[in-house]
């Protein structure tokens, strides 16, 4: 079936049978730690302890994670070149000017501090993408009280997903195989039919599923009891230690 | 027609599951099933022959309680199911059926609470519910990849993840739907093996196939579903019958094909079953 | 066009989630509405989210940029309604997070906002009122809308976390309009063309 | 690793297509093949032998085009296939896969538009496609149902029109992943008739089963995949090799397995393949 190289390396890494709010807890509080500090030193703490994590930690395959920090490059380096310049009139004190578009250290400083941040916060979302499968943040959900309505579907999706992914790279490979993708309007033609074909495939996999589980007791709320993971007491400590101290540097810093 | 009516022996005992003309289709359109009778006893492997399309899995979900028959009783322990909640629960917890693509039943990424879902569903504690779990799991050969996602299992895993759910129901009769369909000889192997330990619990495994030589090698008793009815006996009567095989769409079982060649009967009590029988038969 | 983790300030982070919310929860209390209506809804939702999932992780040929792949709500909102679309796209951009590194967690609320609410709605709203229209006027329109109405909601939010110096709001609304540009007007226009061609294909299954 | 290297006879004719140390993987995966070699020669059937994940599909796709080697070539008449759209366009009309699934491979919502779906993209006038679909169809047994939507047909039918798909674009080769699986025997029965018409018309056909008993009855070389490497030689030879089809997780056919313990010879040239070949061998 289809994989995916971070679903791949959630599922299988050294952290897997950490319980969720462990992950949770130490992953979102270097997030929020990341996002809020205006420090780069706290950026950079932020990072090597995430990274730290990931690699050292949870043994997450350091091309998974390098792939999973580099994965908004080209969106991030866009945006922060966009914020590195000014345009209209020229500012006093432009350190490069070219026509109505100017760098000044002002803009430099805040397209730098975005680049910092981006890095940093993308590097501990990435613990949590890397060491926590979907379906644990989703049974993590369902305690924080989302709507079960709202989980249950997440949960089918999830599964839904790899199953559609194999359909695309069937269809995909047929339709390649029969010239399909060998000229601009031949290509267009088949990605249409490719797309109504997963939605049938998508329509009439849901139906079977719906019969398929009118055995097991039906299509209602999928209640199941996930795996006992009991939440380890040193680590919460560590977790919240090392977050205290990191919140209390980057204020004393500021 | 002369098969239908044909039992084994006039048994004393009540089947423990059983189906009595039972006339069954789909909404709009005609019977599928016409007055269809199949007994189902406690400790006897029943093999489900049937072309494709020729009624197998509509049978099953009768016997399951998933479908209802337009006409007809549905029998366990000679108590006809009625199709109302509280008694199809009850059903439920006896008899489960597996149906042959894995994906049609596995809605949950995490195979463990995929098999949980049965047991919670039954309102469980859930130390009965992961206890349960674990054996299931366990009888299935499946303990190693509890923590894995379902998406990463290979196609006869996930069949057996599939079986797992129901097994974790602790039902009485496990009704499989073509569960070597599709998996290697490796596969079919740790299927079969699997399954015994689960007879060997006490468990009554019936399935439906379209591999007649997997049911000579396997089954006490065939029933042959052709032209919407059901030809039930036991192994060899049904299974030498060439014209009744050819009729519904079926092979021969190699064996049998081979002795009738050689112008030697079956032997309807000590069948030759592997190539090794066939080999001490001739030899 | 998926705003990367951590590239807001933490305040219109926040704020981006604030305003996302209520169609969230509209959203929810739809799909909810729905379910009751039809226990089986579950599945088909689930299904429905599984394929806008797929649908956005297609590599398109032909379109400049490397992250060039349809937002799919355009589609999802002329098929199953925005309301839905609401809550279908936001799990989607959770698991486009998680799984594909695209968009963030902290950014989830502004991307909610521009690829969840915004497009679904502005592209349902015109392919309604297209409705007298030939059918394939009407989806490449609202299609391409969706695509374009992201775009700008994208680039209006980066505008106002990082206005220009020197030309304020507007200047950096129309500099981030400007870069983006190129990979996104294509791409609503590409599309456009393909939502035609899969609602066609659909219409003759 | 004996047999990788010997071939039935030294040939001087280049075969029509080939795979020559071909190693091949997934993107961040260690080798699936490791230096494969593997020749189809005009006429000749081959079965493709092997568990399911050994590599069988990934070695097809190879010899298709769709799967680029990370080493090794794909060879057309002694030719090496570069990967580059001009000369793997020219390859895909010569050489053809069929999946397992026809249902991830029907994309089309009626029978004739999917079969038309290659002709329409080589290009070809109106009339020639329309005269390609017609006889793809005739040459599956599909004639009758050319009107009909996909999704009314059974599964049989539905492998049989993705084989029609890749028929109409006239190859040379015809590659089948597990044509068979999930057929019943009619099914089954059909699809092999279809085949046969092919051959008749200048077809080679190439299939991966992991059903020995198919390939006994059917080829006439067989390639079995172990351990990320190829073994192929004519069919006896390698059917009656019971270490290697052990360690490949195949099943022995009947007819090996039964005059094994009879302990008679398997004749080389005259296989004995089906029941009514064994029992005049033993009668």
């Amino acid at each position: 079936m289809a994989r995916l190289a971070i679903d791949d390396a959630a599922w299988g890494n050294r952290w897997r049978q950490r319980s969720t709010a462990e992950k949770a807890l130490l992953a979102l509080g270097l997030l929020v730690l990341a996002v809020t500090s205006r420090e780069v030193v706290t950026g950079a703490a932020v990072l090597v302890l995430a990274v730290g994590c990931a690699l050292v930690g949870a043994r997450v395959p350091w091309r998974t994670y390098l792939r999973v920090v580099l994965a908004p490059l080209s969106f991030v380096v866009l945006g922060a070149a966009s914020v590195a310049v000014t345009v209209g009139a020229r500012p006093d004190g432009a350190l490069l000017a070219l026509g109505p578009v100017a760098v000044t250290d002002g803009t430099l400083t805040t397209a730098g501090q975005v680049l910092a941040r981006a890095l940093a916060a993308t590097s501990a979302m990435a613990l949590l993408a890397t060491t926590t499968p979907v379906s644990d943040l989703l049974t993590g959900m369902r305690r924080l009280r989302v709507p079960e309505v709202v989980v249950d579907v997440a949960e089918v999706m999830y599964r839904f997903v790899f199953l559609l992914l194999d359909t695309v790279a069937t269809v995909r490979e047929a339709q390649t195989a029969r010239l399909g993708y060998a000229t601009g309007p031949a290509a267009r033609r088949s990605l249409g039919m490719l797309g109504s074909a997963v939605l049938r495939q998508a329509w009439t996999r849901a139906q079977r599923l719906d019969a398929g589980l009118a055995g097991r007791g039906g299509s209602g709320p999928l209640r199941t009891l996930p795996a006992l993971r009991p939440v380890s007491v040193p680590f919460v400590a560590v977790t919240c230690t090392g977050l205290v101290a990191l919140t209390a540097a980057s204020v004393v810093l500021a | 027609m002369t098969h239908r009516l044909s039992r084994r022996e006039p048994s004393a005992s009540v089947p423990l599951l059983a189906a009595e003309g039972v006339h069954a289709g789909y909404p709009g359109g005609p019977d599928v099933l016409d007055c269809v009778s199949v007994e189902l006893r406690r400790g006897t492997r029943v093999a489900l022959l049937g072309a494709n399309g020729s009624g197998k899995t509509t049978l099953l979900r009768c016997l399951s309680g998933a479908h209802r028959p337009r006409t007809g009783d549905v029998l366990v322990d000679g108590v006809a199911l009625t199709h109302r909640s509280g008694p199809l629960r009850a059903h439920r917890q006896r008899v489960q059926l597996v149906l042959q693509d894995p994906d049609d039943q596995l809605f949950s990424a995490d195979v463990r609470q995929d098999v949980s879902f049965g047991p919670v569903n039954l309102g469980l504690p859930d130390d009965e519910v992961r206890e349960r779990v674990a054996s299931a799991l366990s009888a299935l050969g499946l303990a190693h990849v509890a923590d894995r996602a379902v998406h990463q299992l290979s196609y006869g895993q996930r069949k057996r993840v599939a079986v797992a759910g129901a097994v974790a129901m602790q039902p009485e009769v496990l009704l499989l739907d073509e569960p070597t369909a599709g998996l290697d000889p490796r596969g079919v192997a740790a299927m079969l093996a699997a399954l015994e330990r689960l007879e060997r619990s006490g468990t009554t495994v019936v399935m439906a196939t379209h591999d007649v030589d997997l049911a000579w090698s396997w089954a006490d008793e065939v029933a042959v579903v052709l032209d919407r009815v059901v030809h039930q006996d036991v192994l060899v009567k049904v299974l030498t019958d060439e014209a009744l095989l050819e009729a519904a769409g079926l092979a021969v079982p190699w064996p049998v094909a081979l002795l009738r060649r050689l112008g030697r009967e079956v032997d309807v009590a000590f069948p030759p079953r592997t190539a090794t029988d066939v080999a001490a038969l001739l030899g | 066009m998926h705003i990367a983790e951590g590239f807001l300030p933490p305040l219109h982070a926040a704020g981006w989630t604030v305003v996302a919310a209520p169609f969230v929860v509209h959203g929810a209390r739809e799909v909810r509405r729905v379910v009751t209506e039809r226990p089986d809804a579950r599945l088909l939702l689930g299904a429905a989210g599984a394929f806008t999932f797929v649908l956005s992780a297609l590599k398109l040929p032909s379109v400049t940029g490397s992250s060039s792949h349809p937002t799919g709500t355009g589609v999802g909102a002329i098929v199953f309604r925005p309301p839905v679309m609401a809550l279908l796209g936001t799990v989607v951009l959770l698991f486009q997070a998680l799984l594909l590194a695209h968009g963030g967690l902290t950014t989830l609320g502004a991307n909610v906002f521009s690829m969840a609410v915004v497009g679904p709605w502005a592209g349902y709203g015109c392919y309604r009122l297209l409705a007298r229209a030939p059918l394939g006027v009407a989806v490449f329109v609202g299609v391409a809308v969706a695509d374009l109405a992201t775009y700008v909601t994208t680039s209006l939010q980066l505008a106002l976390a990082f206005p220009d110096p020197t030309s304020g709001l507007l200047g950096a609304l129309l500099r981030f309009l400007g870069i983006f540009a190129v990979t996104q007007v294509p791409l609503a226009v590409v599309e456009g063309i393909l939502g035609v061609l899969l609602v066609r294909a659909l219409r003759s299954w």
